[in-house]
C-alpha cells in the first residue's frame, strides 16, 4: 500500500490571545472543520506581547483546509482584523492523508 | 501606608524598571486572581448572610448611577479638555467608569490592618460597577445602533470570570455562612495577605510594562490619571454619605469610585471598539491610577470619609 | 450534605452549564491534585504508624476480589442488559469497578466533618483498588492473548502518578510518623479542605463539559451511572462488615467501591482498548456517578453503613 | 561562504496528549533522531479538545527526517492510530543546513 | 478584491530556553521585525530536552521575512552557536499578505 | 536526619530511577522557588531590622574571598587531578565556588527543627556568594581578554531571579520588620517546610534526570563531587570561626560553601562559556554533591562546627 497523499494549505494566524474566542467562532462561520491553537509570545509593528499577564499574550492559531477556503478565510480576516489588532497570518502547502477530513 | 503589601508591588515595579529577570509564571498570576475573587466573594456573601438583603437594592441602583455618572464625566473631559478622538474618549471613559478589583483587595486590606471595619454589601457594589462603563462607553462611541453585539458583550461580562467568580464567592459564602466556611478559612481566609502579597508584586511587573504607553500624550494622560480617581474619590464619598456608610464603608465605596478597570472593560473595548487605542488607556490606568490609588489615594480617601461622615448629621 | 466544598463542585457545574469564560490554569489542577493525591496518602501512612501490619495483608486481598467482583458484574449488566459491544462493555465495566480519589477525598472530608473516624488502611484499599478493574477489563475485552503489552500496563499502573503518588505519600507518613509530620501539616493538612473545594470548582466544569457525551444511549447510560453505584457500595459494604470495619471504615470502603474512575483507567484504556469509545465511559462516570455519589451518594452510604455495622453481631 | 541548504521533509501530528509517551517510543523504533513537541488545544471530527484536564488536552508534534521516513511514518501512524485515536498529520518540504543531522 | 499573496520564507530555531533573550536581542541587530515564540520539548542529539526545570526546556522560534534576511540569519546563528548549544533551525517558504511587514 | 523533607527528595528521586509518571507542573517548580527565594531573603531581612549593620560589610568581604578562594582551590584540583580542558576545569570550578539556595535552605530548616539558631545575616552571605564563582571561572577561562560581556553577564547575575528575588526580599523584611510582617506569615512562615518538602520532591525527579551524565569521567566527578563539599566546608567553617560566628551560622557557612550552583552558574555558564561541556557539571553538583550535602553533609559539618566553635577561645 503506498500513501495517497494529497495538498492543501494550512493557513497560520500570530495574534491577540484576547481574539480566541472570536476568531474561533468565525472560522467555523466561514466553514472551516477543524483548527489547532497554541500559546505563544513574540514581537511585531505593535510591540513586545509577552505577559503573565493574559491580555498581553498571543495564540498561533493553524488551520489545514482547501486553498479555496484558506483564502476566503484569509480575506475575511484581513478586513475584519488586520487594522486594529496584533496580526501576522500566512499560508502554506502541505501534504496530507485522508483528504476527505479537510 | 507602609503595608507590607505595598513593598511587594514597589520590589514588582523596580524589577520591571531595571529590566531585572524576574517574571511570575503566567498560571501563577491567574490562580493568584481566581483565589483573590473568590475570597472577596466569599467574605462578602459571609457578611451579607447576617444581614436582610432588603435594603442593598436601592443601594445596587444608586452604585451603578454612580458607575454612569462616572464614565459621562470622564468623556466629557476627555472630548472637551482632552480633545480625543470619539472613540478613544469613550473607551478610556468606560475604564474609569468601571472598577478595579486589586485596587479594592488592597483598600480592603488597608482598613482590616487598621481596625476598620465596613459593610460586607461594598462586595456586592465591586460587582455591579464593573458593568455601567462598559455599556456607557460603547454608547458613547457607538451610539444606539444595531452594530454593537450586545448579547454577546453581556455574557462576556456577566459570565467573565471576574464577575462570575465573584458572585459565586458571594452565593457560597452567603449560603455557607460564617460555621459552613471554617473548614476553608485556613486556605481562603489566613492566606489572603500574603495571596495578596504575591499578586501586587506581577502588578508591579505589569504597571512597569505599561509605562513605555506615555509616548503619546503623556503630559495630558498623566495629569488625567491622577486627577479623575480624587474626583471620582470626592463623588463615591458623596454617594457613601447618601447611602449611611460607615467611614470604613464610605472610604471603600470613594477607593471603588477611584480606581479604574485593567482587566475586564479593556478586553470588552478590544472586542467592542476595536479601533480605540489600548496602550493609551492602560498606560493611564496601570501606570499612573493605579499606584496612585494604592499608595496615596486610599489614605488620603479614608481622611476625607473620616471628616465627611463624621461631619454628616 | 451541604459541605462547604460540595458548593464549589455547583459553582464549577454552574459555570460550565451557563458557558461561563471561567477555567483554572492546567497546572492548577495539576497541581491540586498532586497535593491530594500525596495528603490522603500521608494521612494514611500516618495511621498505619500507629498500628500492627500483619492483618492488612488479607484485607488488601479481600478488597482486591471486591475490584475484580465489581468489574465481572458491570460487564454482565452492560452486554446483557445494555447490549454493548463487547469492548466497549469492558472498558465502561473497567472504570467501574476501579475507584476515584476524588470522590474518596469527599468522603473522608464528609466524614471528618461529622467527627466520624475510619481506618487508616483504607487509604491503602484506594490504592490496590485502582488496578483490579483496569485488569479485568482488558482481559474481558481481549482473553489471554498475547496482544496486550502487560508490562507496559503493569509500569503505566503502578508507576502511574496516581499511584505512585498515594503510596509515596504513605511511605513518607508512614516514615515519619505524627511527630516527624508536624513541620509540614500547615500546608498538607490544614490546607487540605481549601484545595479540596478548589479541585471540586474544576471538577465542576469538567463534569459539565462531559454531559453531550450523551447524545447516544443517555438512558441507558444514566440509569446505569445511578443504579450501578448503588450496588456497589452495598457490595463494598458488605465487604466491610466482613473485614470488621468501624462505620466510618465500611462508609468509605462502600464509597470506593461506588465511585469510578475518571483518570488512571481512561488513560489505560485508549492505550489498552483503543477501539472502546471513551466519550460513553466517561459521561458515565463523570456526568452521573461522581455528581451522584458525592452530593446523595456518601450520606447515603453512610446512613446504611450505620445500619449495617450497627446491627452486624 | 554560502549556506549549503538540502531538502529534507517535516511531518506534523497534532494528536491526543495521552499517546505522547506511546508515540515518541514509535518515533525512535522506526529511527528518527529527534523530534520537537509543543501543548496544543484544538477541534476536529472527534470534538473539542482544550482542557484544564490532560486527558483532553493535545500535543503537536514536530520530525525532520528524510521524505522517506517521513512518509513510513505518517503510513505507520495512519494503520496503528488513526482510526482510533482523534490525529490529524501533515508533510511540508523545509530547507536544512547540516543534513547530516536528519 | 483578490488576495495580494507575495513570498516570503520564514525561519524555525528550535534550541535552548536559556537563549530566548540573547537569540532575541541578535535577531534585533540583524534588521529582523518580528518573530514569535513557542515554549517546546524535545529530543536529539543533545539528549532530551523536556523539564519542568527552565534550564532544560526548548523552545521554538519562528521568524518571517525575506529570503536573504532569513538565510544571513540562519548563517549567523550557525556560526555563533551550531557547535554548542543544542539547536536545529530550518527554512520553509510561506505567501503573506501585508508585504510590507516582513 | 530523617527530617521529613528528605523524605520527599528520596520519593522524587525514586520516582525518577523506577521511571514513574510523576511530573510536576514547570510552573509548580518556578512558584516554589520564587517563595523560597523570597521567604528566606524576607527572613533574613527581618533579623537584620533589628540589628545594626555595621560590622555586615567586612563579613561580606571575608565569604567573598572565601568564594574566590573555593573556585580557585577547585579549579586547580581540576586541572592537575582531574586533567580537564582549561574550559571546563574554569566552568565546574565555578559552579564549586558558588551556592545553592536548596540546599541552604535545608540546611536553614535542619537547625530550626533542633531549635539552633544562626544568625541572620547568614542570608546576604548566601546572594554575595553567588556571584564571585560566576567572575573568576569566566576569568580563568578567558583571562582578561574583552570577549566576555562582563556588563550583561553583570546585569544577569545581579538582576537575576535568584539575587533579584533573595535582595528584594531582604529589603522587604528589613523595611517591614518583624510586626509589619504579621499579615503574611502565614502564607511566607507557616508554609515554607511545607513548599520545601514539595521543592525538595522535584529536586528528586531533577537529580535522577542527571545521573547519566556519569558516562563520561563517571570516577572522577563522584570523587570530587563527594570530596570537594567536604574541603570547602572546612574552609568554610574556618572563616565562620574567624567572624565569629555561633555554630549555627557556621554550620550554615559551611553549607553554603560545600553547595554547589545549579541555576544561576549553569545560565552564566552557558551564555559565557558555551564550549563548556554543561552535563558534566551538572550531573557532579546535582547528581552527588547535592544528595551528599542534605542527607550526611549537614549533619557532619554541624557536627565539626560545634567541635571547633566549642573549642574556638
Ligand atoms: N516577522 C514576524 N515573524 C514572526 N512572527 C511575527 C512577525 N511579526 C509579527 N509576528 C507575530 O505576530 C504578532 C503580532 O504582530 P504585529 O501585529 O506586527 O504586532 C507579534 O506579537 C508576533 O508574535
Ligand atoms: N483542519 C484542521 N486544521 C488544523 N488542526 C486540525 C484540523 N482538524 C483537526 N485538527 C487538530 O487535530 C486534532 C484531532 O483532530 P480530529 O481527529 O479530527 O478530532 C484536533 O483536536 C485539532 O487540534
Ligand atoms: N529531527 C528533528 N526533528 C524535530 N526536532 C528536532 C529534531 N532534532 C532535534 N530537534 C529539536 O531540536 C532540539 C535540539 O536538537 P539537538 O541539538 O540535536 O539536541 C531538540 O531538543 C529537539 O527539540
Ligand atoms: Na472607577
Ligand atoms: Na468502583
Ligand atoms: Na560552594
Amino acid at each position: 500500500m503506498t500513501l495517497q497523499l494529497e495538498k492543501r494549505t494550512v493557513l497560520t494566524v500570530i495574534t491577540e490571545a484576547a481574539m480566541e474566542k472570536t476568531m474561533l467562532r468565525d472560522l467555523k462561520q466561514l466553514g472551516v472543520r477543524g483548527y489547532t491553537v497554541l500559546d505563544a509570545r513574540g514581537q511585531g509593528s505593535r510591540g513586545v506581547r509577552d505577559a503573565a499577564w493574559g491580555e498581553a499574550a498571543n495564540i498561533r492559531i493553524e488551520v489545514i483546509c482547501t486553498r479555496a477556503l484558506a483564502e476566503t478565510v484569509l480575506q475575511d480576516f484581513l478586513i475584519r482584523y488586520y487594522d486594529n489588532y496584533a496580526m501576522v497570518a500566512f499560508l502554506q502547502d502541505v501534504e496530507i492523508v485522508r483528504p476527505d477530513k479537510f | 501606608m507602609n503595608d507590607v503589601v505595598i513593598l511587594f508591588f514597589l520590589l514588582g515595579l523596580a524589577a520591571g524598571l531595571v529590566r531585572s529577570e524576574l517574571k511570575l509564571p503566567s498560571s501563577l498570576y491567574e490562580t493568584l486572581s481566581i483565589f483573590l475573587l473568590l475570597t472577596i466573594g466569599i467574605k462578602g456573601g459571609e457578611g451579607l448572610a447576617t444581614q436582610a438583603l432588603g435594603p442593598l437594592l436601592p443601594q445596587l441602583g444608586a452604585v451603578m448611577l454612580l458607575g454612569v455618572a462616572l464614565t459621562l464625566i470622564a468623556f466629557a473631559i476627555l472630548r472637551t479638555v482632552g480633545r480625543f478622538p470619539r472613540t478613544d474618549a469613550a473607551s478610556i471613559a468606560a475604564h474609569y467608569g468601571s472598577v478595579s478589583v486589586a485596587t479594592f483587595a488592597v483598600g480592603a486590606n488597608w482598613l482590616l490592618a487598621r481596625g476598620i471595619s465596613y459593610e460586607p454589601q461594598v462586595a456586592v457594589f465591586l460587582t455591579v460597577m464593573e458593568v455601567p462603563g462598559i455599556m456607557v462607553g460603547i454608547l458613547l462611541a457607538r451610539g444606539l445602533g444595531k452594530k454593537t453585539d450586545w448579547k454577546g458583550l453581556a455574557h462576556e461580562t456577566f459570565l467573565g470570570k471576574g464577575v462570575f467568580l465573584l458572585m459565586g464567592g458571594m452565593a457560597i459564602g452567603w449560603a455557607a455562612g460564617p460555621e459552613g466556611l471554617a473548614p476553608v478559612k485556613a486556605l481562603f481566609y489566613d492566606l489572603f495577605k500574603g495571596a495578596l502579597a504575591l499578586f501586587l508584586l506581577e502588578m508591579g511587573l505589569i504597571v512597569s510594562s505599561q509605562l513605555s504607553g506615555f509616548r503619546q500624550r503623556g503630559v495630558f494622560m498623566i495629569a488625567f490619571g491622577l486627577l479623575m480617581p480624587v474626583l471620582s474619590a470626592l463623588l463615591g464619598l458623596g454617594c457613601g454619605v447618601m447611602l449611611g456608610l460607615s467611614v470604613g464603608g464610605a472610604t471603600l465605596l470613594a477607593t471603588l469610585a477611584a480606581s479604574a478597570s485593567y482587566i475586564a472593560v479593556p478586553a470588552a473595548m478590544r472586542l467592542a471598539l476595536p479601533e480605540a487605542n489600548p496602550t493609551l488607556s492602560l498606560a493611564a490606568v496601570l501606570g499612573v491610577s493605579f499606584p496612585f490609588n494604592i499608595l496615596a489615594g486610599i489614605p488620603l480617601y479614608h481622611w476625607l470619609a473620616s471628616q465627611i461622615v463624621g461631619a454628616a448629621p
